[in-house]
């Protein structure tokens, strides 16, 4: 399951996120979405990389990202 | 191997509608509201907040958050405020204001506001130029920048220094709270959290007036891709606009 | 039955906002109408209501924006150039639908000009001093007891059409004492309600309070729709008050204090034998054509004359109304002088002259 | 009937409160009336004065150009609505304060030492009382029985002491105007 | 010859400004007009003048205030809610009697409204948006070459009479471009000397630019002096201009940019044998009442066709002229929307249809 | 013995009209009004000097002076004098501003002028309260101090407390100078002369903004004798306004 | 003669200078112009376009209803303007970007690919001079030499090196309007 | 000659230069002036004890006072 996920149509590829990511693993896709803005994303491969850091949502000013982590199993 | 279960880190908060913003790409603007609408989440007051949306780029915030709102004339975002919480003092008013509305034509009323303490959040966006209007410029441009009205920089003669707000209003007696803050990189950002938060929790509190200045960017108008708007906010801006609490009341941790 | 009172123009117009259920006075101190945010900074506190004295009267009417928006009955008070200053305002809470009550006591203008009774403001009270589309009803009251009953109207008419109304009176009305009988207190809790109030967003779609729309399609049937309450408020707001119109053939048109020099000038020729009567306009806007038409119409009136303390702005619509089927004289004396019932009589007098 | 009177002093005479009083009076009785002050430049320091109407009917016009009487308390006064009075009317003036007389032929004027006589009764500040009686004197429009009744309700009650030097001065106003003659 | 150049209108009447000798511009940005002080910060320098970018409307125009008074040509620019917040310092100046040439492109309203063109703000400049009994001289110019004309009669008119000009256009015409030819730069040493400005008392008596006077009576007079000038500026300065009138039964009235509209309606309903023309107001007050009415006593025109981009303001003086002689339609769109040649078109046949 | 030849040691000052003035008996405004034409005097700059007068009870006060004058509306003195300062640099303009005017409707317009640093000398007469419309509260008004529109004393809760605008205004990095004084014994006049016509020097050398606010008394509306008025602005207003140079900048002594 | 066109694509696609130069151009050649920008709400992101109408006699209205041609760069341009086009017009739109084609049969219509021939060129930012070569082509209202003319005397002098490929864009355009065929 | 002058008609009687004076020697008349108020005086018997300290000069808002010192003689 992804770590990261983009809601691409929201995306202004402003680069933020590309910037703010420690593991480098953003870029912005080659193709155009609907507002004629180059998307940012993680690819596939790259997924296991993430950290969850969090921190490229942090930057998203669009609301793009949504972040998520290996749920914490609490022995119950 | 199975799929890890999966929990969520960040995701857009509960208190923001799901429509796309229309501020153009890399505009700080969107940070920001997100930052208001997490701690609107967190202190669970999105059914008894009020905002008031000033005029600047921002004006169509009421569009993006779920709380009533109310768009006032420019620069008068505080006295619309003012009236709003002395109607509802159980509610939690809030202002979001550019530094054009805030430290130009608003000058007389975040002042007196300010001074009489009314306990209202004031969310000051300083990006150092008049954003919607193209770019003219602000009492905040600084000195040597060019905009479309200081076409050969901002000189002091003339024009003077740029007015620091927050430290001016710390002047007054009033006031609970007043820091100044920057979302131009994650450290900065979650730090800007943290005061926003304070300054509502200042307000549900019962206490005075505050007010969090953001140093925020204008890529298109500062002509510079949102990162190297980033860097110039990190390099200038914050060598004259320095970040930190400026007042905080005792009370108040 | 209430007891008389003899009370200042501004202090029973104060005393009468609170009793139509005013709780919010937002003003800015200046002469003729001082005593207005005087009397409201004692007494707002005791009905629980709010008293601010803002920074300017710019800060006032966004004041009223917001506490209006956030649905209280709200009110301010000014006079000529303090009233100039709320324009931008004034045309935000038309555009957003916000209701509240201004009272312009208007002095001597343009500029600073001087503290004494005028109606120099009339045009920008009746045909709109701010930007854009929009009407306010505007009430003239001709003595104190009818100020006190026209603020009673005055709150309701704000919360009935979701618009600002303004009260003129001028430097005399307010200053004068008279006696008045004030209506009961308006137990609030019979107010309109105002579903579409910015109360916080509890149990309820959000509320916005809001005047900016870019497409200018979408903006214009929201015009069209202000457009609407306006064509409706005409239909059916119109006031005035007549004087011995019946037989009269020099009608003089005169509102708030110069309509009292009128009557006293009227009386006095009367006693010579001239039919000589009032129409008085309550509403300067919606401006009352139906009846003063009626009154043309009637074919007894040899001349009109209108009064004003302006260098003639009412005589505008009046001539719209007589549309050139009676002719229209004028009589003005302006930037803070009040003619008296004497030289006033002298002028009806000069027109029977010329009438024969 | 109609009357119409305008009361006029320096600031701090007590001109505006004579005026709010015999109005105020005057309504108790269920008369129409209206008092108008004089706000103007002249407020601070110069004349101050008010206009006072009393009436049946309800009152139109609150300025009078023609009072039936005036009650001028100094000079400036004198010399400014003298000439306004209208025939058969009245002019009451301080003399303790004004040094000259009135000139016209076709009033009633009554000449009132009333700083002399509040000196004497102890109280500066009641010549403006002193000045009423003697008005009240030559034209009744209420009395000074009902005048002390007001004064006892509009006035608060840690200054009812100071009641009895009022119509003391009312009362001496009265006799000074008594000796020029009554309305009739 | 000048050279023709394409230019902004915004920029245009700049440049115009300029030529015409202001050099004192303040402003404050706003939609649709930010490309007047934006042009001034660059030129301004250039020419040793002066441009300034105020921290508001209010400020704006109580810097043209002083540096009118001092005696400077002075002109601030502005939109339909800047505009409103300059009613009290537009007042001032008329009372005071100093010049200035103020600009409103005028937006959709009211309240913030859209920034799309309109002509909602007639009443404010015509009728007087601020307090008191003053005048301004308010010109309305078709095209961007008109408007270039245009400011150099404004600044003329303004010293002349010593009173505020206003020059009203909209989004559209500040913002298209068109061929113009500007008038060459004049020199200042030509402009009219100003006795009366304030430049430092030496050897001479003291000047004061002032509108305060405490006393009704001398207040009066002075205020009647101004209205003398207004008598002259409707005797002598109304302005206007026709496109084939002469035959025409159906006269549209129209002003700026809807003018332009109508020419093209009027064009295409021409082509259909409807004889209509153009009546286009250039001064909008004084308003040209002596030609309208010349044009309702030659008693060709079965009817007018006010054609606004407001919910109908102009239409009053229309009517005040043509006195009910003879039908006077309406024909508005708002709030931003601009009406189409094809539209207004349609609009004069069927009142041509009417008609028959 | 023959009489001895006498010298003036204190006469009317040349730049002041022979006309008497208006204010109240033991209004401190007049003392004011003196000091400046003194200033104006000494510095030999009547013929260059133009004054601005703002709309309280010195409203009149282009009477009073042998300079050119504008009467300014209300709060505006410093836009106006803006505009006629850049018009004419080679001249000296003052503002004469009261609290009302100047630390409440003029707001905005008192903080950009001295944030632009226009070269003008403000003159701020604190008296505390609003004289000309017949003693309403100011921002300036102290704690607990009751007025027409404050009649139970005005409170922290609500009104705020009072602004020190001199304080704020020094926050900012362009004006020149700076000061406050009083008038309320001959000893603070003498000082408050000196402050005067440093603030006139500044000007005349050049510099940026000079502003001089003067602790002043309305007798008539604080409800008390001249004397008295003299002594409660002692004993209140010097306490929590303090008197002092507050910005100088090296150049200026 | 009276010629109107609506051009519009993307803040940022050129449309507006594109109209702009065509103006000038018209002007140089005793043409009169009206150039209008929207202006309004469409300004940031969305869709930008103005209108240039070109006249022999003065221009009275800049607006057209119903314009002879529309230059479209993007696929919302096509959709908001087709419909206007005068029967007997010109649509002129970018192949490149927009992915359907018009469906308006009483208008002649010519698909430009214009951003891959700028890419061919080397220069994204000529898309637009491919698309005003392309319209020329169809509607002759200026010549392309005269076009180039204007750019020498509009464009800073720093740009001037730019020319050649601005000049090299109109001529592919013109190239793919040809094989669509000439205006008559 | 006198030391300090009062031009009596301007005085408003606000008594602060009564206040001011360190000689104590100012006082209001009995007498009213035209515009009613009781002038300031210093009465003749007293000029003597003036110092010509211009106190009272400096502190009077009315512009009422005028002070002279004999002149020190220079020796030329
Ligand atoms: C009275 C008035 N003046 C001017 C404007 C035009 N205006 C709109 S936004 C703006 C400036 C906004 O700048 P800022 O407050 O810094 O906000 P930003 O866009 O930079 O976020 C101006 C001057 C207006 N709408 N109303
Ligand atoms: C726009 C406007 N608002 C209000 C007034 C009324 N007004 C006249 S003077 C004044 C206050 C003056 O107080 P301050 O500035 O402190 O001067 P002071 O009289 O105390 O010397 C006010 C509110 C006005 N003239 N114009
Ligand atoms: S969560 Fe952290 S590591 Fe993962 S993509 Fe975002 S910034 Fe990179
Ligand atoms: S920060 Fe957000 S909007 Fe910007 S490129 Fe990344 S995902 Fe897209
Ligand atoms: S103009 Fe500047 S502030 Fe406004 S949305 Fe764009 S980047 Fe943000
Ligand atoms: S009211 Fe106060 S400030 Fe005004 S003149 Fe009188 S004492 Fe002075
Ligand atoms: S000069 Fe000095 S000693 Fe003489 S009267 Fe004046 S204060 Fe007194
Ligand atoms: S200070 Fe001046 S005005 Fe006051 S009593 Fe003394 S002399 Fe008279
Ligand atoms: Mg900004
Ligand atoms: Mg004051």
């Amino acid at each position: 399951m992804k770590r990261v996920v983009f809601r691409e149509e929201r995306c202004k590829g402003c680069e933020l996120c590309v910037e703010a990511c420690p593991e480098d693993i953003i870029h912005l896709a080659d193709r155009l979405n609907a507002n004629g803005y180059h998307p940012a994303m993680v690819r596939d491969e790259d997924q296991d990389k993430c950290t969850s850091c969090g921190l490229c949502a942090r930057m998203c000013p669009d609301l793009v990202i949504t972040v998520y982590r290996p749920a914490r199993v609490k022995v119950s | 191997m199975a799929e890890p279960v999966m929990e969520v880190v960040a995701r857009p908060p509960e208190s923001m509608e799901d429509v796309p913003l229309h501020y153009c790409p890399g505009c700080t603007h969107g940070i920001i509201h997100r930052l208001v609408a997490e701690v609107i989440d967190e202190l669970g007051i999105r059914e008894k907040t009020i905002g008031v949306a000033s005029v600047g780029c921002s004006v169509l915030n009421y569009n993006y958050f779920k709380t009533d709102f109310q768009q006032a004339a420019h620069g008068r975002a505080p006295a619309v405020a003012t009236g709003i919480k002395r109607v509802h003092p159980d509610k939690i008013v809030f202002t979001y204001q550019g530094d054009g509305d805030l430290a130009s034509i608003g000058t007389a009323e975040i002042v007196h506001a300010a001074m009489r303490g009314e306990k209202i959040t004031v969310i000051f966006v300083n990006n150092a130029v008049y954003g919607m209007t193209s770019g003219q410029m602000a009492p905040t441009t600084l000195v040597g920048q060019k905009t479309t009205t200081s076409p050969r920089g901002r000189s002091v003669e003339g024009q003077g220094y740029p007015i620091r707000m927050s430290e001016m209003l710390a002047t007054l007696q009033t006031p609970a709270y007043i820091a100044r803050v920057a979302v131009t990189d994650p450290g900065k950002v979650h730090r800007a959290k943290l005061a926003i938060r304070k300054a509502f929790r200042t307000q549900l509190e019962g206490k005075a007036f505050s007010l969090v200045e953001i140093i925020s960017t204008c890529p298109v108008n500062w002509g510079m891709t949102p990162n190297e708007a980033i860097a110039w906010a990190n390099q200038n801006m914050l060598a004259y606009y320095p970040l930190g609490e400026i007042k905080v009341p005792p009370e108040v941790s | 039955m209430a007891e008389r009172m003899l009370m200042k123009g501004n202090e029973a117009l104060a005393e009468a906002a609170i009793r139509a259920g005013c709780r919010f006075y937002a003003g800015y101190p200046i002469t003729p109408q001082s005593e207005v945010p005087e009397y409201m900074s004692r007494r707002m506190p005791e009905v629980g209501g709010v008293f601010i004295q803002a920074e300017s009267e710019v800060a006032t009417v966004n004041m009223l924006y917001g506490a209006g928006g956030a649905g209280a009955r709200v009110m301010t008070s000014s006079s000529s150039p303090g009233i100039s200053l709320m324009q931008e305002g004034i045309s935000y809470m038309a555009g957003a639908e916000v209701p509240g009550v201004f009272v312009n006591m208007m002095r001597g203008g343009p500029g600073l000009g001087d503290i004494s009774p005028s109606q120099g403001d009339y045009f920008q009270a009746t045909k709109g001093g701010g930007h854009g589309d929009y009407r306010l009803i505007v009430l003239a009251p001709g003595s104190i007891q009818e100020m006190v009953e026209l603020m009673q109207d005055a709150f309701d008419l704000a919360d009935k059409y979701r618009n600002p109304v303004m009260v003129v009176g001028d430097g005399m009305l307010g200053q004068m004492m008279e006696p008045v009988t004030m209506p009961p207190m308006r137990d609030l809790s019979t107010l309109p309600a105002k579903p579409w109030a910015t109360t916080g967003a509890a149990g309820r779609k959000k509320n916005i309070i809001n005047s900016l729309e870019l497409d200018p399609y979408v903006l214009e049937k929201h015009v069209q729709s202000l457009k609407a309450k306006f064509d409706q408020m005409q239909a059916t707001e119109q006031r005035h008050d007549t004087y011995l119109i019946d037989d009269a053939e020099i009608v003089v048109v005169a509102y708030g204090t110069v309509s009292r020099v009128a009557r006293s000038a009227i009386d006095a020729v009367r006693g010579e034998g001239i039919k000589a009567g009032l129409f008085r306009p309550i509403t300067l806007w919606p401006w009352p054509e139906v009846a003063l038409a009626r009154v043309v119409e009637s074919g007894r009136v040899k001349a009109f004359l209108v009064a004003e303390m302006s260098t003639g702005q009412m005589i505008e619509d009046v001539r719209l109304t007589v549309s050139g089927r009676v002719p229209v004289h004028f009589y003005g004396r302006y930037a803070g002088v009040v003619p008296t019932p004497k030289e006033l009589a002298g002028v009806i007098q000069n027109l029977q002259a010329q009438l024969k | 009937m109609v009357h119409d009177v305008i009361i006029s002093g320096f600031g701090g005479q007590g001109v505006l409160s004579m005026g709010e009083l015999l109005a105020y009076t005057a309504m108790h009785q269920g008369k129409n009336v209206t008092w108008l002050p004089a706000y103007g430049p002249e407020q601070r320091g110069g004349t101050s004065y008010c206009t006072v109407v009393i009436s049946d009917e309800p009152v139109a016009s609150p300025i009078s150009s023609e009072p039936e009487a005036i009650i001028v308390l100094n000079r400036p006064s004198l010399e400014r609505f003298e000439s306004q009075v209208r025939a058969g009317g009245f002019i009451v003036y301080n003399s303790s304060l004004i040094d000259v007389s009135p000139t016209r032929k076709d009033v009633r004027v009554v000449a009132v030492p009333a700083n002399a006589i509040a000196d004497e009764i102890g109280a500066t500040t009641v010549a403006n009382m002193v000045m009423l009686g003697a008005f009240l004197e030559v034209l009744p429009v209420v009395s000074r029985d009902d005048v002390m009744k007001s004064l006892a309700q509009t006035i608060s009650a840690r200054h009812h002491n100071l009641l009895p030097l009022d119509e003391q001065a009312l009362k001496r106003g009265a006799e000074v105007a008594q000796k020029v003659g009554k309305s009739s």
